[in-house]
């Protein structure tokens, strides 16, 4: 019973966590593109505003069951994975799910989400919507195979598939993976710059083109959750590659300090490059990343 | 008997060479002309080439007909050895009751043929071999 | 507690705080007074500071902005646009050709007031206004949201039948889905 | 003795002379006897054949001429076999062939005649024991073959025929050849005492008989090179005569090579020589099978493609082989059989008996389509009917005899067997029909008959011992060439004291 | 007698009762199929236990049946699949032609499939793979003249396979004289070499001719999509797994003992993931439902021979266990697929959609199904991935997991059209009128989603049978050190708590889904598809704006160069090649006779030149 509530103190604790630092890493993403556009820019609370004001609009229309799932869904997937994804270093009130979940676990339940919202937006018929989840699930499969294959290179290497074992051996020898294992950082950084879909991977909700793609029917509370939810993803996505490459974090100050440093990767990467298309991305993410992480496989494998 | 024995064996061969002459010509009949008629003729000429070669076979130069006449066997008493010598100088019975029942066969098959023709002719009203191909690969 | 007064008020206060600095434009922009919207929203005068930004469908916007006039062709799609936006929403009209048709007062296509088809919040005076002249458009907007006065939406819902006969009087083969929010 | 081989021929002549005679007496008699004196055979010969398989070969001379002087007939439990295969092939042809056509009295009274004529010649060359009897038998045979081929005045058939005879006559003169090649070298003419005196022969006189007897019986047992008239014949003649050309008349050329190659003379090679003309054959006709747009056509193929199996089956040599070999022919005269019989139900009102005429005809003929669905099946050899157990036999034979690439070579000619055997199966049934041809429902007598063939492949399929006892009785018998010449001739010498 | 004698007396008898009661009545018929195979099911369950077996002979080759826990395995499958389809194929089939042909052929494959589970001997067993063969044949041309094609390639490659099996057989007989597959087992490590490298090769064609093994696979997008769904679910869910039951028997029995086994399973491994990879990125560029689960079927067979190939203990259980979540979420996916075409009478995309209000039940199994075949946790299809992974890792199959995984991912795409295609995008006024299936096609799916789903949690209730089973090929228990009720291990220790993490995500999903769906419905207002944001335009009613043209266009284009050659275009090839040059061939019959009469004479004349070196 203790435990149950260990664990639920936990996960209230890490969501909230997640939520606030993620919504605020898409404030200052905001900003810091309007800086670089030579702009003041919005505030860098702007997208609790933002989150608050879509909360509270009055009236939403939905097209069937399923527009209301598919939040539900993505929603699930972030609370989930940030549950299985450990946040900091050995810390008894984050236990969260991690002893029992492991990088497949995670790689699979991370793709849940995106196939909810999929299914959510096939549902409001617009075609728009359609036509965005297609491009999105195509570049799934592009930056799929390089972050698996980096993640592969490091369960051969430290004969691990958990993420706790990984970081106490980057605990124990004092070194980061991302320094021991380079290629398959490299990999799996390129990788993330198509997870985050920021630019040049954005054609999937290209607000000119398709209308913001797979949301271009959602408004309102459903965006609300989409965006909560996407920050939270996001907070647990970079989570997971601090704790994989960069030794994780004994407490939340330094988890956010190298969260940040690695969420500016695909920020500034995004706002300085124009847009792929959708077999251009894919082909990209077949081409170098996917070399890198061939690479770091032989690494691996071979000392 | 006055022959030699080189005369002898000329005459036995000669059975022998007509025979296969026979049976060339009757097979450059069937196989070479083109005329249904013609093909009938060469294989009844092929047919006579054998019989004439089988029975060759049982030929024995100036030997006498196979027949065991009370003149032949007077008082002998019929053992096997009186039997054989008495067979010795005969011409071998067998080929020629084989040919009998060939002659038949080939009588029988060359009917069969012509009517065969007959129906042909009326059916394709040509007897040229080459051009009765309906039936094919 | 929820419904307990005061802290509905307090409620209110953050709603409408919220809905005061996040602004999201649907740009209705045919007319010649869409090429204000660009040096708006880029680093010259920077709207975004305000918190206006672009919405790409009606779903996800609050405010419509309709940048010059509208041909009663392109009206009809833009009450349809209307209709779509979710509450709460405003229409910020663009331009002397929204207030009386400006220079196209005697088109026989165009229409004249917009007032008569569909709620304005504002109107941004000028042919064409200058981006500060949206930039303070928008800020009287913020002004009317903080005081719940920018309640053109209620005032459509309520007066929807004369909106509908004027509506009606200039779209020929009328189609649509009713509106019912 | 219920009866004596003598009546296997001495009968069915005798009604083929009755069948005239009786006719202008009672017009439906030339229809019944045939069939009364092929089932009084049948009942003959599974009694001899039960006998037989207890006591040992029957040897039966005829005129009181001993062997080896005069004729005797030899129903050993290898002959019985074929034999009594013959004959049921027969009586179940006579079956269906009872009103197969309205034809008008004359014509149904010619081939009954020839027909019963074609049994005679073929249950003859089975059982004889004289090689100038069995030439002379053949003839019997080829004549009756001939005419029945041609039965028809309005096909190509007397092209047919035609073909058939050129062949056939030149054919016999090979074989007359080699009968007098071993006459002269030996004296004698009798099967056994060839064989017990085969070793007397100089080699390449023996070597020389064995090739004229190559091609004077690969002509009815269809080997390669020589079977350029079976695929018309079998198209040409009526259906019944197709089964009977599959079911008698090949079983009949083919015992007489492997007797000839088995018994006669020992010359070495003569069984690798087999192997590779029956493969030559199945591969040839398989292969010209498949792309036949005629459906009797397309059966004949076929027919010399499995006789060239049965032959590989033959040539692997061990009772194993011979066995399969065996079990094979049965298969291939039941399965052939039934494929020609239903099939002529199939085209029955077109000119042409293309494949494309069968399409859709499942709806209309269900029984016929059916069968000839099962016919495929059994001769395709799927299990579990009676073809998969002959193929699988001698596969496991030539995999004892260590050939594993005439298995190789088998199953990939199979390949081609199944997919034109499938295809017609699906035109059949899946198809619409589309030609205006009227579809002929089958008449009551061949209903039964085919039933009849249907249910063998059954049986044999889901109980292959109903024969497998006699046929290895018979393989035994066939290999063991002492004991048949002691057979024959014993009872020569036991007849002269 | 003996149970098993009772078991395929009942079958056989049920087959041709059914065929005979066609001609009586309809209703009669029905009945006498399920219960067929409904009192079979029930029969082996209560009365026939692993380890039973009777012996007879034909001909002289002593037989055996009987059933091991191997088998028991497969058994549950075909069964289980059986009655499902059963029920399903009552209410699919209604209606339509030749039923009695339908279920004869229908119960024929089934009973041929627990023959071959239960033969004992290879002669037994070859005679009923080729039944299965021919009755599943009978049952794909059973749709009529336009699936010709398919039904050809089928039991042309079912034959390539059967009769490569033939030869093995023959090859073991003549060795051991012996036909029992035990015999063979014990005998292969004392074979020669070259009969220890072509036997597995030869059983592998056969058993990858079914299992749609790559180079093989031809044949089965197409039989698979053009028979009836009511059998499709059984064809692509029990059929295909007689391939993978035999090849696990040549893997365990033979590739162990050969020399030097790693290339062996390399290339197996190898070309079970080019299958997986090609399965999907052509199910991917279908636009037919049935050709899209056809492919994905080929895709899914190709992870479980690379589980296979790869042997080690947790790849076989991974194996099986795909192998039975395979039947399940493809036999639900077909048995969809089924109801929408009898429903509405078509299977593109691009031809109906939107029919998820129409068709809830089947939507809801459907959505269970295709995340148990995304392998989305926390459904049975996800077990059975994790499982593969591990394995593959373990065993140092770097590139092969990348691959597997490639697959894997890219099938999400294919997942994700088959729910859009048909079940989301706008609703039409032509298919308004189309109502649920009936009840007895809805519930099998929704049992077998159940399933899923209660497997997903709880992957020991299968995982157990399976162990018993791979006990019986060998391996040493993997209860505990590869599996809890409902946890996973791998070997370097790490696990899977299923339960607690169900729980979670469940949880999760309850609470957002009360959150956002329950107090949304209240709040929102439900509005037709055709109320979209399109611009202000207005979809007319008979303007379809669903995207379902081209849809994944752009990744086709990325992928394009592996996809441009195709295999069939190679055989066809070669058939066309090899049908000219029999058309070639067959000119030697001329058809002149006299030609004839000289091959006669050329004949002897050969003969007589080459007598010597023919009979010397």
């Amino acid at each position: 019973m203790k435990e149950i509530l260990y664990y639920t103190w936990g996960a209230i604790v890490s969501f909230v966590v997640a939520f606030s630092v993620g919504i605020t890493y898409m404030g200052l993403n905001r900003k810091i593109t309007a800086r670089v556009q030579n702009r003041y820019g919005p505030p860098w609370y702007q997208n609790f505003i933002d989150v608050i004001k879509l909360s509270s609009k009055k009236t939403s229309i939905h097209h069937g069951v399923m527009q209301h799932m598919g939040p539900a869904f993505i929603m699930v997937t972030s609370v989930v994975s940030l549950l299985v994804i450990p946040i900091l270093n050995g810390n008894k009130f984050f236990p969260n799910l991690n002893f029992q979940g492991d990088l497949i676990f995670l790689l699979y339940i991370m793709v849940f989400g995106p196939l909810g919202m999929a299914l959510g937006a096939g549902q409001t018929g617009n075609p728009n919507s359609a036509i965005g989840v297609t491009r999105g699930l195509s570049q799934m499969a592009g930056f799929e195979i390089p972050w698996v294959m980096a993640l592969v290179a490091l369960m051969i290497q430290y004969k691990t598939t958990s993420i706790v074992d990984l970081m106490n051996v980057q605990v124990e020898s004092g070194r980061w993976l991302m320094f021991s294992s380079p290629f398959a950082f490299l990999a799996a950084v390129m990788a993330m710059l198509g997870m985050f879909r920021y630019a040049p991977f954005d054609i999937v909700g290209a607000p000119q083109e398709l209308a913001s793609g797979p949301m271009s029917e959602n408004g309102g509370k459903y965006l609300f959750v989409m965006m909560s939810a996407g920050s939270v993803f996001a907070f647990a996505k970079l989570t997971l590659y601090v704790d994989i490459f960069m030794g994780g974090a004994d407490n939340l100050i330094i988890l956010v300090v190298k969260t940040f440093a690695l969420y500016l990767i695909p920020m500034l990467y995004g706002i300085t490059s124009p847009r792929y298309r959708t077999e251009q991305s894919v082909r990209w993410f077949w081409g170098w990343p996917s070399f890198f992480g061939l690479l770091a496989i032989l690494q691996a494998a071979l000392f | 008997m006055n022959f030699t024995l080189f005369d002898l064996k000329i005459i036995e061969y000669s059975f022998f060479i007509t025979a296969i002459l026979v049976i060339m010509i009757g097979l450059y009949g069937a196989l070479v002309k083109k005329s249904l008629i013609k093909v009938v003729i060469g294989l009844s000429v092929f047919d006579s080439g054998i019989n004439l070669l089988l029975i060759s076979v049982g030929y024995i130069t100036s030997g006498t007909a196979p027949i065991f006449s009370p003149a032949l066997v007077k008082d002998m008493p019929l053992t096997l050895e009186n039997i054989k010598k008495l067979s010795a100088g005969m011409v071998d019975p067998v080929p020629q009751a084989l040919v009998l029942t060939a002659i038949v066969i080939g009588f029988g098959v060359t009917a069969v043929a012509l009517s065969l023709v007959i129906r042909l002719y009326r059916h394709h009203q040509t007897l040229n071999i080459d051009e009765i191909k309906n039936l094919k690969w | 507690m929820i419904n307990d007064k005061n802290s509905q008020k307090i409620v209110d206060i953050i709603q409408n705080f919220a809905r005061q600095h996040s602004i999201w434009v649907l740009a209705y922009g045919t007319g010649c007074g869409a090429i204000e919207i660009p040096p708006t929203m880029t680093s010259r005068y920077d709207a975004e500071r305000l918190g206006v930004r672009g919405a790409a469908t009606p779903r996800q916007a609050d405010v419509l902005l309709i940048t010059g006039y509208l041909t009663t062709k392109t009206l009809k799609r833009v009450i349809r646009v209307y209709e779509q936006m979710q509450d709460p929403k405003y229409v910020i009209g663009f331009g002397s050709c929204t207030i009386n048709g400006g220079m196209y007062w005697d088109s026989y296509n165009t229409i004249k007031a917009l007032d008569r088809y569909m709620p304005v919040d504002v109107y941004i005076n000028g042919c064409m206004p200058r981006p500060e002249s949206v930039l303070s458009g928008f800020a009287k907007l913020q002004e009317l949201i903080q005081a719940g006065k920018a309640d053109g939406a209620k005032k459509y819902k309520e007066n929807l039948e004369w909106y509908r006969t004027n509506q009606k009087k200039v779209i020929p083969n009328w189609h649509m889905p009713e509106y019912n929010w | 003795m219920v009866g004596s081989p003598v009546l296997f021929i001495a009968v069915p002549l005798l009604a083929a002379f009755l069948i005239p005679l009786l006719g202008m007496i009672w017009k439906e008699s030339i229809r019944i006897l045939p069939g009364l004196v092929l089932l009084y055979m049948l009942v003959l010969a599974v009694t001899l054949l039960g006998q037989v398989m207890h006591t040992g070969t029957i040897v039966e001379i005829i005129a009181g001429w001993k062997p080896p002087w005069g004729i005797n007939l030899v129903f050993s439990p290898f002959t019985g076999v074929l034999a009594t295969l013959m004959i049921g092939m027969g009586f179940i042809i006579w079956i269906y062939s009872y009103r197969f056509k309205n034809v008008d009295f004359e014509e149904a009274k010619k081939y009954f005649i020839l027909f019963m004529m074609l049994v005679t010649g073929s249950v003859g060359i089975v059982l004889t024991g004289d090689i100038f009897n069995q030439f002379v038998f053949i003839e019997i045979t080829s004549i009756s073959a001939y005419a029945l081929t041609a039965f028809y005045k309005h096909r190509d058939s007397a092209e047919a025929s035609f073909k058939y005879l050129m062949i056939g006559s030149l054919s016999s003169m090979f074989l007359l050849l080699a009968i007098i090649l071993i006459y002269s070298q030996l004296g004698t003419l009798n099967m056994a005492d060839i064989a017990s005196k085969a070793h007397l022969m100089k080699p390449e006189f023996k070597i020389l008989a064995v090739i004229f007897f190559i091609v004077g019986l690969g002509i009815e047992a269809e080997i390669f090179p020589l079977n350029g008239w079976a695929p018309d014949a079998y198209a040409q003649a009526p259906g019944p005569v197709g089964a009977a050309f599959a079911g008698i008349v090949v079983k009949a050329g083919v015992y007489a090579l492997i007797r000839i190659i088995f018994t006669l003379f020992d010359v070495s090679g003569t069984h690798q020589f087999l192997i590779v003309i029956g493969l030559t054959t199945l591969i040839i006709s398989e292969m010209a099978a498949i792309r036949q747009e005629r459906l009797k056509r397309m059966l004949a193929y076929s027919s010399l493609g499995q006789m060239g199996l049965v032959l590989v089956a033959f040539g692997i040599g061990t009772e194993e082989g011979i066995f399969a070999a065996l079990f094979l022919l049965i298969n291939h005269a039941i399965g052939k059989s039934l494929l020609f019989l239903s099939g002529s139900y199939l085209v029955y009102n077109s000119a042409d008996k293309y494949i494309n005429e069968t399409n859709g005809m499942g709806k209309f003929l269900p029984i016929t389509s059916f069968l000839f669905a099962l016919g495929a099946l059994a001769v395709v050899g799927m299990p579990p009917f009676s073809g998969f157990w002959g193929k699988f036999f001698m596969m496991s034979a030539a995999a004892h005899a260590n050939m594993l690439l005439v298995i190789a070579l088998i199953l990939s000619v199979s390949l081609i067997e199944l997919v034109y055997y499938f295809r017609v199966v699906n035109r059949i049934y899946f198809y619409k029909k589309e030609s205006h041809i009227e579809p002929k429902k089958p008449t009551v007598n061949a209903v039964i008959a085919m039933v009849t063939l249907g249910v063998i492949i059954l049986v044999i399929g889901f109980y292959p011992d109903v024969i497998s006892g006699y046929l290895h009785q018979a393989s035994q018998a066939l290999l063991d060439k002492g004991k048949y010449i002691q057979d024959v001739l014993s009872t020569g010498q036991l007849l002269t004291h | 007698m003996n149970m098993i004698y009772i078991l395929f007396s009942l079958m056989f008898g049920g087959a041709i009762l059914t065929f005979l009661a066609h001609k009586v009545s309809g209703l009669l018929r029905d009945i006498l199929f399920v219960l067929t195979i409904l009192a079979s099911t029930v029969l082996f369950y209560t009365k026939i236990h692993t380890g039973d077996a009777v012996d007879f002979s034909i001909s002289g080759l002593p037989l055996q049946w009987g059933i091991n826990a191997y088998g028991r395995i497969f058994s549950l499958i075909v069964l289980g699949l059986g009655v499902m389809a059963s029920f399903y194929s009552v209410s699919y089939m209604k209606g339509k032609e030749r039923l009695g042909y339908f279920y004869f052929n229908f119960l024929i494959s089934l009973i041929s499939m627990m023959g071959i589970l239960m033969s004992h001997d290879l002669v037994s067993f070859f005679i009923f793979w080729e039944m299965m063969t021919w009755s599943s044949y009978f049952i794909v041309i059973y749709n009529g003249k336009h699936v010709q094609r398919s039904g050809i390639n089928y039991i042309l490659f079912s034959a390539l396979g059967a009769y490569a099996m033939l030869m093995a057989i023959v090859m073991v007989y003549a060795h051991t004289q012996s036909l029992m597959i035990q015999d063979m087992m014990q005998a292969f490590p004392f074979f020669p070499v070259a009969y220890k490298v072509w036997l597995p090769i030869l059983f592998l064609t056969a058993f990858g001719v079914k299992a749609a093994m790559m180079p093989l696979h031809v044949w089965a997008p197409d039989a698979y999509s053009d028979s009836p769904m009511a059998y499709t679910s059984v064809f692509s869910g029990a059929l295909s797994k007689m391939g993978i039951y035999g090849m696990i028997i040549v893997f365990v029995t033979m590739v162990n003992y050969l020399p030097d086994d790693t290339w062996f399973r390399e290339t197996i491994a190898w070309l079970g993931a080019i299958t997986a990879i090609m399965g999907t990125l052509w199910a991917i560029a279908q636009d037919d439902a049935r050709k899209l689960l056809a492919w994905s079927s080929v895709a899914q067979l190709g992870y479980i021979i690379t589980g296979v190939a790869v042997g080690t203990p947790l790849a076989m259980l991974s194996a099986l266990f795909l192998s039975v979540m395979h039947a399940l979420f493809k036999g639900t996916l077909f048995m969809a697929v089924g109801a929408i075409e009898k429903q509405t009478g078509t299977t593109k995309f691009n031809e109906v959609t939107g029919l998820i209000r129409k068709m809830p039940w089947t939507f809801i199994s459907s959505l269970l199904a295709i995340i148990a075949l995304a392998g989305i946790p926390p459904l049975g299809g996800f077990v059975g991935k994790w499982m593969l992974y591990e394995s593959l890792i373990n065993s140092n199959h770097y590139i092969l997991v990348i691959a597997i995984f490639f697959a894997s991912t890219s099938a999400f795409l294919y997942c994700y059209k088959f729910l859009f295609g048909f079940f989301l995008g706008q609703e039409e006024k032509e298919w308004e009128q189309v109502k649920e299936a009936p009840a007895l096609m809805v519930l099998p799916m929704l049992i077998m989603a159940t399933l899923l789903l209660v497997f997903g949690v709880f992957p020991g209730i299968v995982l157990n049978p399976i162990d018993l089973g791979m006990q019986t090929l060998g391996f040493s228990t993997t209860a505990g050190t590869f599996w809890s009720m409902s946890g996973l291990f791998n070997e370097w220790g790490n696990q899977v708590m299923l339960q607690p993490l169900v729980y979670a995500i469940g949880g999760t999903f309850l609470f957002f889904l009360i959150l956002l769906t329950v107090k949304g419905f209240k709040e929102t207002r439900y509005v037709t598809t055709k109320d979209i944001s399109s611009s202000g335009e207005v979809p007319l009613e008979h303007e379809n704006l669903t995207f379902s043209e081209g849809f994944y266009q752009p990744f086709l284009r990325a992928v394009w160069p592996v996809m441009k050659r195709r295999m069939m275009s190679y055989y066809q090839g070669f058939g066309q090649g090899m049908e000219a040059f029999f058309d070639y061939l067959r000119r030697v019959y001329s058809g002149n006779g006299q030609t004839y009469a000289i091959y006669v004479l050329v004949f002897v004349v050969i003969l007589l030149l080459f007598k010597n070196s023919l009979f010397g």
